[in-house]
Formats: C-alpha cells, structure tokens, sequence
C-alpha cells in the first residue's frame, strides 16, 4: 500500500514536473490551452468533489468564481499579489460558509436552482454597488502578471486540489461524506455532524473556485459583471464533471479535458455550425455514455463478471 | 417508574409529536432501566416507529422530555444523540449498499468520541463481524448481501459506536425459525454486555423470550405497560392489538 | 378468476419470490400469510405488473393471460391493486381520488351507480369529498384507498396491509366492508400483518416464506396448524380463544 | 439642411490623385526590392474570432460579421490586397470566441501561433476588445478596435501602441451631447429639464458618469437618473414615471433590446420630449423598420455622413452582399468598414506582410475611407459622429456640428403618430 | 400606484405564462427542460416569419405554432427522451440525464436559429398602440398577451382541475407510481404532458415576440427566469406557477416605480432566494424529501 502511495506520489510528480515545462514550449497557444484546460481541471474537480459525494448539482461555481475575479479587479493594482489571493480566497469562503449553512436544507432542483438564483443576486448586487457607489462598471486590471504565471499557479493550485482531494478521501470527513452520500439519516445515527461535514467540503470547494477566478481575472485585463459572472461557466463545468462521472477524484478530469479540446475543436473546425454539431455530439455522449467516463473506464477495468461498484472507494 | 435494576438509561415524559392533524405520539411516557430489554408493542401505525425516530433525533418533539442518561435529548440533533451512546437499526434494514462489510461496521464507529487508532479499529470491525455472524465477509459489498446478512451487517454497525442504549425497530422481522433463534439469543447476549435495549416487534415469540418488560402503544399513546407476560394477557391490549381474539398464554 | 403461476422476482442477488403460484376465485377472499420481508408486497406488486418480475411468469385473469401487460392495462382488465402505504393522490381531493378511480374504461359505465355503491360503503368519504386527501386520518385515507380500487370495477382486488394505522375498532369496520365486497362477487387477494382478523374473514390462505409459498389451506386448517399459530398468531392457540 | 457645398469633380479628382499618389508609393516599394518577399506570398492570413453565439452575438452580427464579409468579399474580387506589384487574395480563418473572454483570448492565441495569421480583426464589444488587447500588443499585431467605447482609450493607446480605439471616449460622446443640447437651448429650442436613464453596464455607466457631471455644469436640471439592469423585460415603470416629470430631454444610454423597449413604451404613454435619444441600437435598420415614420426626429448615438456618395455606396454595397440583403447599422458598421479600408491601405503601402510596419503606418498615414480621410493623432481619430438623428428614414450625423455632413437637428422631434 | 400595479401585473403575466408550460413539462414529464427558452425563442421567430413575411397575425399565428410545437415536442420525447426515462433508475438519474440531453438540445435548436436567422435581433410591431384600461394607458400587445395568458391559464387550470384526462395528469405529477394503478398510461401521458408544456412555451414565445426584441440566443434568459418562477412557486403547481410570476412581475414594478429600477433583478432574485429559504419547496410545494 505504502509502495503504492509512493510510486503513484513519484509519478504524479513527474508529471506536475514535466507540466510545469509547458510555458517554455514558446507557444503561446499551447499555454492558453493548456490554461483552459487546467482551468476547467479544478473547477469540474472542486465541483465534483462537493456534489460528487454529497450530490446536490450546485450551479454556484460563476458566483465563486466571480468573487475571485472581482475581488483582483478591485485589489489587484493596490496589494501585493499574494495577499490578493488570500483576500479573495477568504471571502469565498466567507461566502461558501453562509450560503452553505443557509441552503443545504434544500434539496434536488431546488437547490440547483437556488444556486443559480444566487449567483444572479450577487451579479446584480455587484451591480448596483459598481453603478451606484463606485460610479464605474468595468475595471481594468493592468498586473504583473504573465501568462506563464497564470499557467504555474493553476497548475500548483491543481496540484492542491488532487492533494486535497485525496487527503480528504482518507480522512475521517472524507469517509463521513461516502457515508451521507449512500444514506445521510444512518450517517446522522453513526454520529456524523452531517451539516458541518457538507458545509465544510462546500467551502472548500468554494474556495478553490474563487481561486481559480481570481488567478484568471489578469488573463482579460477588463472585468465587468457580464464577464466575471458568465453563468455559462456554472453550466459548463456541471457538464464537464458529469459527463466525467463526480463520484471519483479523478472523474471531472475525464470529463473536463475531453470537452475543452472538443469545443476547441469544434469552435476552430466549424466556426459557423459550432453549435448544431456540439448539441449532437452532446446527446450522443449522453445515450453512450450513461455513467460518464469514469464509469465507461471502470466498466471496462472489471472484469466480465460484471460486478460493477458504482461508487468511489478511498 | 422503573421496575428494572439499576439508574434509568432512558426517561421519556410527555412526549408528543403531531403530522398536520394526526397526533402520532401523545403524551407518551415510560422509563428504560440500566441492562433492561424492553419491549415497544403496537399495532403498524400506532406510533412505534415515530417514538423511535423522536428519541434517535430524526424528528423533532412537539413537548415532552426525553433523557438518556440523565442528560435531557428532545431535540438535540442525531449525531449529538448518536455521540452520547445511542444506536439503532431501522425498520426498512439500511446498510452501505456501496460499502464493504468492514467499512459499513466502521462508518459505526469512525465518529465517535473518542477517536480509535486505525487499529484498535479494525481490531473492534473483526471481532463484530465474528459476533453477529460475518466473519470472513469483511471485503464483501454490502450490495451483495442477502436479507438476513444485511440485518446482521446493519446491527453490528449499530454496536460498533459501543452504545448505552440500542433502539431495534422489528429487528427479528422476516427471520425464519432457526434464524429467529440465533437472533433472539445474539441480543440476549447483548445485554449481557450492559447494553440496554428497547426493542419494536411483532414477532411475539421473541417478544416473550427477550423483553422483561413491555409497553403497548395504540393510536399514538401508551395503553399498556408491565411485566411482558401480564400486558400480553391484559385485555385492552388484546382487543388493540391481538385482534379481538383473547390470549391467554 | 386470478390465477398466477411460477411467479418469480429478484432485487439485484436477492430472490424476493420463487416459483410462486396461487388463485383467487370470485367471491372469495384469499389472504397471504408472511412475516415482514418474506415478500408479501412483492407478490403483489408483482401480480400488478408494477414491478418487473423474472421471466417465465403466468397470470390470467378470467381466462385471459396479462401475464405480458403493463400495469395500467392490468387495471383496465379487472384488477385493481391497494398498495402498501395506501398510494392515494395526497394532493388531490376525495372526489377527484374517485374520479381517478374510475379512469379505466371498464370502470366508465355504470360510473355514478358505483360511486354511490363505495359512498354508501364509505360514507365519510361523502363527508369528506371536497378534502384534500392527505390532510384526512389514516383511517380515512384507507377507506379512500379501497373506495378508489372499488371504483374502476374490479374482478379482483389486492389489498396490501388494509389495517395499516386503522384503530382496532375502525379495523373491524373495514373487515366487515370487505366481506360485503366479496357479496359484489370481487374476489379480494389480502396481505395481512394482522393475521388473525385477516383469517378470521379469509376463505382460504397461502403462507409465504422466504418468497416460497410454504403450504396452503383453507382458513380454518390454517387456524389450526401449530406451526402457522407460532408463527404469525402470536402462538395463542385460537382454539381456546374466546371472542371478545 | 445639409450643406452640398464640394462639387462632384472636385471630389474625384481628390480622389483620382490620391489614387495616383498611393500607386506611385506602391511602385517604389517595388522597385526598392521588396517584390522578391511579396511574390513569396500567395495569400494574406486574416483571422477573426467573433461572438457567433451568446450574448454578444446581437452585436456582432449586425455590426461586425457582415462588413468582414463584406470587405474580403470586395477585396477578394479585385484580386486581393497589393502586394508589391501584385494582388493577393485573402484566406480567412475564423472562430467562435462564445462572447466570452477567454475564449476569445485562447482564439486569438491560436490564430497567431497556430494558424500563423498576417493579421487579426478584433472582436465585437468593449469587454472583448479589452481582454484581447494584451495578447494583440504581446504578438505585435494591429488592433483596430471598432466596437469599443472607453474612456480610458488614450491611456490604453500609450500603454498598447499597436492599439486604434476608433469610436472614441464615452467622455468625449457625452460632452457632444451636451453641447448640442446646450446649443439648443440657447436656440431656445428646448428648457432644461433633463430625464436620464442608463444600462447598468460598462458602456451605459461610463457615459452617464460622463453626462452627469456635465449636464450639471452646464445648468440642466437633471429629473430623473437611473440605471437599470441588463435584462430588464419591462421599462414601463420608468418611462412612466419620466412621463410624469414632463422632461424637455429624454437620454437613454441603452442597448438594442432596451432602445427597441424604451421608444416603444414611449410612444405608448404618450412620452413625447423636444429631443427624444437613445442608444445603441438607434442607428440599426431594425430600429427604422420597426417605427417607419415614427423615426422621425429621434436622436441616437452615432450616426454618418448620410448624404455622402462614399457612404451611399457603402450601403448598396452591404445592402447587395449580406444575407437577406440586411442594411448595416449607422454608426460602428461604417468605422468598422473604414477600419478595414484602413487596414489594407495600410498593408498596401508597407507592401509587404510587416506588421510593425503597418502598426507605424496606422499611427501616421491618412486614409480614405466610407467615413471620409482619417487620419488618427495618438491612435484614436480626431473626430466622431456621436449624435445622429433620424431624418426622412436615414439616420444621419448632427453632432459635433462641425463634422463634414453634419445636418441641423430636427427639434422639437414631432409627436409620435399611430403605426 | 395603479399603473405600477398594473405594469406588475402584465409583467408578472408573462412570467407565469412563459413558466406554465415549464412547470407540465417538469412537475409531471419529469423532465428538467434546459432547451425550454429555445424552444420560446423558435415560437417568436415563427411568429415574427409569419408577421413579416406573410402578413398573418400572431393571434392566427397562435393557431398555427401551437399545434405544430404540440407535435414536436410530443416527437422529441418520444424519440429523445424516452430512452432516458426507460433508463433511469430513479427520479434524481433521470433529472442528471434529462439535464445533459436537453442542454445538448439546446446547442442544436439554437445552431439551427443562428444558421436560419442569424444572430441579430428581432423585433415588429404588432398592437404597438396605447390603450385606456383602468384609468391607464398601457400598450395593447402587452394587455392582449395578459388578456390571452389569463384565458389560457383558466382554460389550464379548468381543464387540469374539471375534466378526468386533466386530473389524470396531476395524478401523474403527484404520485406516478400511484397513476398507473388508476390504469393511467404514465408514460403516454407524460409525452403528451410534455407536448402540451412545450405546446405552452410556443404560445408564450409567439405573444412575447409582439412586444419583446429577441435573437437566437436569447433563449437561456426565458428558460432561466421560468425554472425560477417553477421553482418558486412549487414544481408541478399551476397555481403556484401564477402566484410566483405575479409576485415577481409586481415586485419588479413596484421597486422600479419606488425604490430603483437599478434594483428590480436583485429585488427578485432576493425575493425568489427567501421564498425558498423559508418554503424549501416553493409557495404551493411540499417537501417530499
């Protein structure tokens, strides 16, 4: 097991290494590729690892991710660049913390749909501040920051959230999540504070999104809520994580970078019939794929006896 | 109150809890001593089970006090209660269908104060599985199961936490014969590890050969409470929940 | 009437039935005896057709074979099923539980006739037409239940746990209604906890065990056989009992 | 009404020798040895990545997607951009930026290192054009924003020297807008009570703040100043209340959904100001089409030089290329256009695929457009069109009045009359 | 007051009206509609062809989108959707995959919009005239889709909560395991459930388009705002569905005509967020779970 952990721990090393040599390929397209596709990694992971387990389809990752951008957009020229991160890595989990305490008690689309709502509500609050106190809409962001900078610390902040992840999974709170996850009344009754346990994996995940957005927010040097809050965001990475399949670690990743280079490769082959052909390849996963790509990967790794466990083991 | 030995384990006073217009638990009250079976009869509907999920913290009481060991529970949330040394199995059996037996028996025990060391733990997950019959199935999905392991499987998670006081609802439900007699005398061992229990069933058998005391709940309230040989013989028992046929036994 | 044979049903490994067969003749009533989890309900479920049994199956009613139908055109060809947990429609009112009742077209002719039948069998649920049907007592809820099966003109009924939460009063209310259903030539299929009403109004019985049917008889040979009194009737000899 | 004061040949011949003038310094570029290179060129890479779908995607297609098609249409049937001595056609290479940032960012990024594009069109908006612009000076590629308003061009400009902001400082459009107002109350054409509304979004935002301040300064009594939220189904509630304010001036910084909204809920209270102005969306045919003759008088922002030839080719032009023959809009189509004319002029007179070159030429040369000669000082043109009006079904420039073209603003506006 | 009521009303009017048929398609069908909006959209561009094109009003146009939207919607559940249904172990899968599909839908309706229609805007005058109605001058296509969506929405509820199919349909939406012991076809009255829903939102997109400027892809906004008013007033509740969107509509008004109109998305949004904090389940909803 020990072996196991350390040659898993090398390898993933190695790769982090050979990752990290990415910006010194002198293309700036690969980097930006490789941005998206790091961007998208954590999202759908942090996603997948708070609705994975506990599976409530939460649509709030534009609102986090939006705090992190905003917060750049309004401290990125005044404070070092570090204490930027923390401020903003601070206040979604700030955010996180109440909106997970105040709506965990919703359930199914209720809670999709709150978490939608409250991305709009923070938008439009923004909003309202920016034009009614601050007088501009739309700041500009002119930091030292370069994209290989951007690209490194996605990339340790990747790093972070598989660490953490799988940290989380051999910790007493990962194990408490498996337990509400197949059955949350037996998990009270095994005496497992549920509601600090969902609050708390929320905020995590919180966070990291906020991170990811304010790490992206020098990449467009102009923020404005439309920008900030794309709601699209929120709707691609629930499609990334469950198409991958949220109930491993590794799932969203499955998911994320497949459908990043796919709409890359839509967007450059077909500019004009983008749409139709992404909306049938789409429903094509859907019907093939019934279980995302993670599914589709442990189907084929079991053997034909066709014992097929479904969910995630640590 | 209490006619067993020792402290009571549980003390419940006017407990009430209503569902919109229908009263489901009204004015209950009885008291459960240290190492005492007892017995929680009633017709289906008679408000058993929800006296169960009221003192486990599933509901939330209407009135009433509910003590576990002194310390007053109504309305304390489940996992506080389950952290003070109550454990339950449930009427519909439930396990981990996407867990191990091991890991089934340790969600039962990872949360609990004080912590164990990992190997303290899988020392307890053995010698639980070699109790309630499971030896050997440590790395068998729940999932695969059949029913009666299921329920051997869901009471040894609810040992594992070590509990004061363990609630089984209709735990010796659909056992045949033969496995009704090792059930029965699986929790008379418990008791003997001081475990006290308050037991829902119908199986009257067992009723007789477990329980040292009964309660008959009708309708939401208490109609009957002694010795459990001489509430299954009183009459307004009889006519609730025997069925208007006399027994006599 | 009913007839059903080499019934069988697995969750996942678990075989809930196996291999069963029974029948159910007009004006009769016919009830199942079981522990809880020896796959009453599934047996009934499973003769509805809302649960997917494994195949080789035989079910005919009146001759016919719906072993092969879906469970709404089950209903439409004379069998009406009273689930567990009563499977009234919560939100909506007594009389549109009624209406619903009378869906099938079977059940169209003779509508009003019948709604008076069940209202004069159930004549709170008269009281009760314009309530919305899950803020009335079990008991009432119950009589919906049945009323409701009633009203789409069964040749059988299947009745899952009737006395459910019904005070012991209310229960032999309910038990006498159903004896006069079967005098309106139904014949009733009966799972009941409460073994000892339940034989006391059965014509004949099953017991079920495991998902086998273990032995069968009529209600009287089932009263009196040891093993059936220790284990569904509480081990009290019925012999010696006298009615209260 | 407009001054038709240069005859005919007098423009031609200015047209003819500056013909002459651009051939004569395409001919030296040749024979100074660069034909070797432009021969090596069998075509010009142009790339674009445009907001086909979300948001922006209303934008884009009217203002943006046909005047690019339009030009390398146009272009490509004279033979292609010159080169030297020689024409070579332009290959287009496109993509979908989903009227979101990065994507928009990652296209360009891949148009340049992967498709090795000679040149980029920028993308529609203010928002997109910010977000590229670091990756276009990065790459050393031209940047002729044609859809963007900010305030903060100038300094843009100086930061991103290969950055063009074509349609000016949103300052600059609100102090247009309150001289002509200004102008008319001293005309004693209009009183002082003003009525503002804005879209609570960059561009709406950045002019109110600019207007503000200067209706103040300029003695306007400001009634009624509020913003509303992108998506808003139903302005009633504020025009009503305007209404009930009776102001002289009503100014809507809006955009095309809510200027579309905003006359309409105007014309049907009865919300009948002397000068009646709008947003984007006042100058596009849809407008035209879907008020006719109610058009009459409403002032919006942009506007051209309607009665122009250039411009009246222009329109047949766009009017016989684009799908379902669909007119351009009256303002950031023709600077697009222009902004393209300016582009190959500029190719054309470097003669060769140098694109700090033509950057330079940008920043220096004159150029003869569907807006007339452009010459831009600090990379941004001397002068805009930022009120126009509608005037006999053709939207037309009225301010700055000093602008070759300028009509005389019609004013009162005439109450609106029944569809 | 009375024209910020007014306004309110007619507003809130199109709320409910463009959620009603959102709330059949996921109360009873079951399915989480993300193509919903494209589907309004697809309306109004029918409407707005027939207008300019042909010359027929959109009332006459009503008569024929409706029908036609009736039967491809009632063809994409039978062919889409279906299989999903079959497939889905519980309510929950079935609301992941309906979820996927339906977003997958959404980029085909609306690449096909684009490659149609463009991406511009849209918009004609229809009724565009003041009328008086209670003392205040409001516009006619507003009032006549508030007249319309009242008489729909009564003929609605008349027809869900009078006639036997009607109650057959709550049925389903209340207890589907219950339905078919009633002898209701569940999966049968689930398509045509979800066709009449989808038969709804051409209605709505056909009356929204005479007084609202739409392109293709503003079809997210509506599918949005009526999964909100859904959602707010109790899945599956007609009644519930008007209630939210009147409230939403009234509340955007008021604050537009009292407070700031700057405020009126962030006043609904609060508005929408507390009703589900305090009512997790919607105004008219149970909480089932």
């Amino acid at each position: 097991m020990t072996a196991r952990v350390a040659g898993f721990g090398a390898a993933a090393l190695t790769a982090l290494a050979l990752l990290a040599l990415v910006p010194r390929l002198g293309n700036a397209y690969y980097l930006a590729l490789a941005i998206s596709l790091l961007q998208y990694t954590v999202l759908a992971t942090a996603w997948g690892m708070f609705s994975g387990p506990t599976r409530y389809v939460s649509l709030a990752t534009t609102a986090f991710f939006g705090v992190g951008a905003y917060t750049v957009a309004v401290l990125g020229e005044i404070l070092p660049w570090p204490l930027v991160l923390l401020i903003a890595a601070a206040l979604g989990a700030i955010v996180a913390g109440i909106v997970g305490l105040s709506t965990l008690r919703l359930s199914g689309v209720y809670f999709v749909i709150f978490t939608f709502g409250l991305t709009e509500l923070i938008r439009q609050l923004v909003v309202w501040f920016e034009v009614n106190k601050s007088r501009v809409l739309g700041r500009y962001v002119f930091v030292d920051i370069t994209q290989a900078d951007i690209y490194w610390q996605l990339l340790a902040l990747t790093a972070a959230v598989f660490l953490l992840g799988w940290l989380i999974a051999r910790s007493r709170l990962g194990f408490a999540l498996r337990v509400i996850g197949e059955d949350e009344t037996v998990a009270k009754h095994c005496g497992i504070n549920t509601t600090f346990a969902k609050v708390a994996l929320f905020t995590i995940s919180a966070t990291v999104m906020t991170l990811v957005g304010a790490i992206m927010a020098p990449r467009w040097t102009y923020i404005e809520p439309s920008i900030a809050f794309n709601s699209m965001i929120s709707f691609q990475v629930l499609i990334m994580a469950l198409l991958g399949g949220a109930h491993r670690l590794w799932g969203p990743v499955l998911g994320a970078v497949p459908l990043t280079l796919l709409f890359e490769l839509l967007s450059a082959r077909f500019p004009n019939t983008f749409t139709i052909i992404l909306g049938c390849i789409f429903l094509l996963i859907v019907y093939m794929l019934p279980r995302g790509v993670a599914g589709l990967l442990e189907k084929l790794s079991t053997t034909a006896g066709g014992k097929t466990r479904q969910r995630a083991t640590a | 109150m209490s006619q067993g030995s020792g402290t009571p384990v549980l003390t419940i006073n006017g407990l009430r809890r209503a569902f919109g217009g229908l009263v489901a638990v009204n004015d209950l009250s009885f008291a459960v001593a240290q190492g005492e079976i007892m017995g929680l009869l009633g017709p289906n509907g008679s408000g058993k089970t929800t006296a169960l999920n009221l003192i486990s913290g599933v509901l939330r009481p209407d009135a009433g006090t509910i003590r576990l060991m002194g310390q007053n529970i109504a309305g304390l949330a489940s996992y506080r209660i389950a952290r003070l040394g109550l454990a339950r199995t449930f009427q519909l059996v439930r396990v981990l269908d996407g867990m191990d037996c091991r890991e089934n028996i340790k969600a039962g025990l990872a949360f609990q104060r004080p912590h164990l060391s990992a190997a303290d733990a899988e020392v307890r997950i053995g010698a639980l599985l070699d109790r309630v019959g499971l030896a050997g199935h440590d790395r068998r999905p729940a999932a695969d199961l059949t029913y009666i392991d299921r329920k051997r499987l869901e009471l040894a998670r609810a040992l594992a936490a070590k509990p004061r006081l363990l609630l089984l609802d209709e735990w010796l439900a659909g056992l045949n014969p033969s496995e009704l007699a090792i059930g029965i005398d699986l929790i008379r061992s418990l008791r003997a590890d001081g475990i006290t229990i308050v037991l829902v069933e119908h199986v009257m058998s067992a009723v007789r050969a477990l329980c040292d005391r009964c309660i008959v709940m009708s309708s939401g309230r208490k109609i009957a409470e002694g010795a459990t040989a001489d509430v299954l013989s009183d009459a307004a028992v009889v006519k609730a929940y025997l069925g208007g046929v006399a027994a006599d036994a | 009437m009913l007839e059903v044979k080499n019934l069988s049903l697995a969750y996942g490994l678990h075989r809930a039935l196996d291999g069963v067969a029974l029948n159910v003749g007009r004006r009769e009533i016919v009830t199942i005896l079981g522990a809880n989890g020896a796959g009453k309900t599934s047996l009934l479920k499973a003769i509805a057709g809302v649960v997917r049994t494994l195949p080789g199956k035989q079910v005919r009613l009146g001759g016919r074979d719906i072993s092969a139908l879906a469970a709404h055109d089950i209903v439409e060809s004379g069998l009406a099923l009273v689930p567990e947990g009563r499977g009234i429609f919560g939100d909506l009112t007594v009389k549109e539980n009624l209406l619903l009742g009378a869906n099938p077209k079977r059940a169209r002719e003779g509508e009003a006739a019948r709604r008076e039948q069940v209202l004069a069998l159930f004549p709170r649920l008269r009281e009760r037409a314009a309530q919305i049907a899950r803020t009335m007592s079990g008991g009432e809820q119950q009589m919906l239940a049945i009323g409701r099966a009633l009203m789409s003109n069964p040749d059988i009924l299947l009745l899952d746990e009737p006395s459910l939460g019904l005070s012991p009063a209310m229960v032999q209310e309910l038990f006498a209604t159903l004896l006069r259903v079967r005098e309106a030539g139904v014949g009733l299929l009966l799972v009941e906890q409460n073994a000892q009403e339940s034989l006391r109004i059965a014509d004949r019985g099953y017991v079920l065990e495991n998902g086998v049917i273990v032995g069968h008889g009529t209600a009287d040979q089932l009263k009196s056989d040891p093993a059936v009194q220790r284990a569904y009737l509480g081990g009290v000899p019925p012999a010696t009992a006298s009615s209260s | 009404m407009a001054p038709v004061d240069a005859p005919w040949e007098d423009k031609m011949t200015t047209f003819l020798t500056r013909r002459t003038a651009l051939l004569a310094a395409a001919t030296c570029a040749a024979t100074l040895g660069l034909t070797a290179i432009a021969e090596a060129q069998t075509s010009i890479k142009i790339g674009y990545a445009i907001s086909r779908t979300g948001p922006n995607t209303g934008g884009a297609a009217v203002t943006t997607i046909p005047n690019y098609e339009l030009w390398v249409k146009e272009v490509n049937a004279a033979g292609g951009i010159k080169l030297g001595d020689k024409r070579v056609p332009i290959e287009v290479v496109q993509y979908d930026d989903r009227s979101n940032a990065e994507e928009a960012v990652r296209a360009l990024e891949r148009l340049i290192n992967q498709d090795k594009v000679d040149f980029i069109l920028p993308p529609w908006g203010t928002g997109l054009n910010l977000a590229v612009g670091p990756t276009l000076n990065r790459e050393g590629y031209p940047h002729l924003a044609a859809t963007a308003v900010t305030d903060r061009a100038p300094e843009l400009a100086k930061r991103w020297p290969n950055s063009f902001w074509l349609l000016g400082t949103s300052a600059d459009a609100a102090k247009t807008l309150v001289e002509l107002l200004n102008k008319l109350r001293d005309e004693k054409k209009i009183g002082d009570t003003v009525a503002m509304v804005s879209i609570a979004d960059g561009f709406g935002i950045d002019l109110s703040s600019a207007a503000r301040p200067a209706l103040t300064n300029a003695k306007f009594k400001l009634a009624y100043d509020k913003s509303y939220p992108i998506g808003t189904q139903d302005l009633a509630p504020i025009v009503n209340e305007i209404k009930a304010l009776n102001p002289d001036v009503f100014i809507a910084f809006s955009y095309p959904p809510d200027t579309l909204a905003l006359t309409e809920q105007s014309r049907i209270a009865g919300l009948n100001p002397k000068v009646f102005y709008t947003g984007v969306g006042t100058a596009f045919p849809l407008y035209r089409q879907k008020f006719g003759k109610n058009t009459e008088g409403v002032m919006g922002i942009g506007g051209w030089s309607g009665d122009s030839p250039a411009i009246k080719d222009y329109l047949a032009r766009h009017k016989a290329a684009a799908a379902n023959g669909a007119e351009p809009d009256r303002w950031a189509s023709a600077v697009t256009y222009a902004s393209l004319q300016m582009l190959q002029q500029a190719i054309e007179r470097v003669g060769k695929i140098d694109r700090a070159a033509v950057i330079k030429d940008l920043q220096t040369g004159t150029f003869d457009t569907v807006i007339g000669k452009v010459k831009l000082e600090n990379n941004m043109p001397t002068r805009y069109w930022w009120v126009g009006q509608w005037q006999g079904g053709e939207f037309y420039g009225i301010a700055p009045a000093k602008n070759e073209g300028a009509r005389t603003a019609i004013v009162p506006k005439p109450a609106w009359v029944a569809p | 007051m009375t024209n910020a009521i007014l306004t309110g009303l007619m507003l809130g009017g199109m709320y409910a009206l463009i959620a009603m048929g959102l709330t059949l398609q996921y109360g009873v069908a079951r399915i989480m509609n993300l193509s919903y909006g494209e589907f309004l959209i697809a309306a109004a561009f029918a409407s707005h062809w027939l207008f300019t094109g042909w010359a027929i009003s959109p009332f006459v146009g009503l008569a024929l989108v409706v029908p036609l939207a009736f039967v491809l919607n009632f063809a994409i559940y039978k062919l889409l959707l279906t299989p999903l249904v079959r497939r889905a172990p519980n309510r929950d899968a079935l609301e992941v995959d309906s979820i996927l599909a339906t977003f997958g839908l959404t980029f085909i309706i609306q690449g096909s919009m684009l490659a149609l229609f463009g991406g511009a805007y849209y918009s004609y005058s229809f009724l565009a005239f003041p009328v008086q109605f209670l003392g205040e001058t409001v516009a006619a296509n507003r009032l006549a889709a508030l007249g319309i969506t009242i008489l729909l929405g009564l003929a609605l509820y008349a027809a869900l909560t009078r006639t036997r199919a009607g109650t057959a349909v709550r049925a389903v939406a209340v207890d589907p395991f219950a339905a078919q012991l009633v002898a209701i076809n569940v999966p049968q009255a689930s398509a045509l459930t979800f066709a009449l829903g989808g038969a709804l939102v051409a209605a709505a997109g056909v009356l929204v388009s005479t007084f609202l400027t739409f392109s293709a892809s503003s079809g997210v906004v509506f599918t949005m705002k009526a999964l909100i008013v859904v959602v707010m007033g109790g899945v599956g509740n007609m009644l519930g569905c008007l209630v939210a969107g009147l409230a939403l509509g009234l509340s955007e008004a008021l604050v537009a005509s009292y407070v700031d109109p700057g405020l009126t998305l962030a006043v609904n949004f609060a508005l929408f967020l507390a009703v589900l904090l305090v009512k997790p389940a919607g105004l008219f909803g149970r909480a089932t779970r």
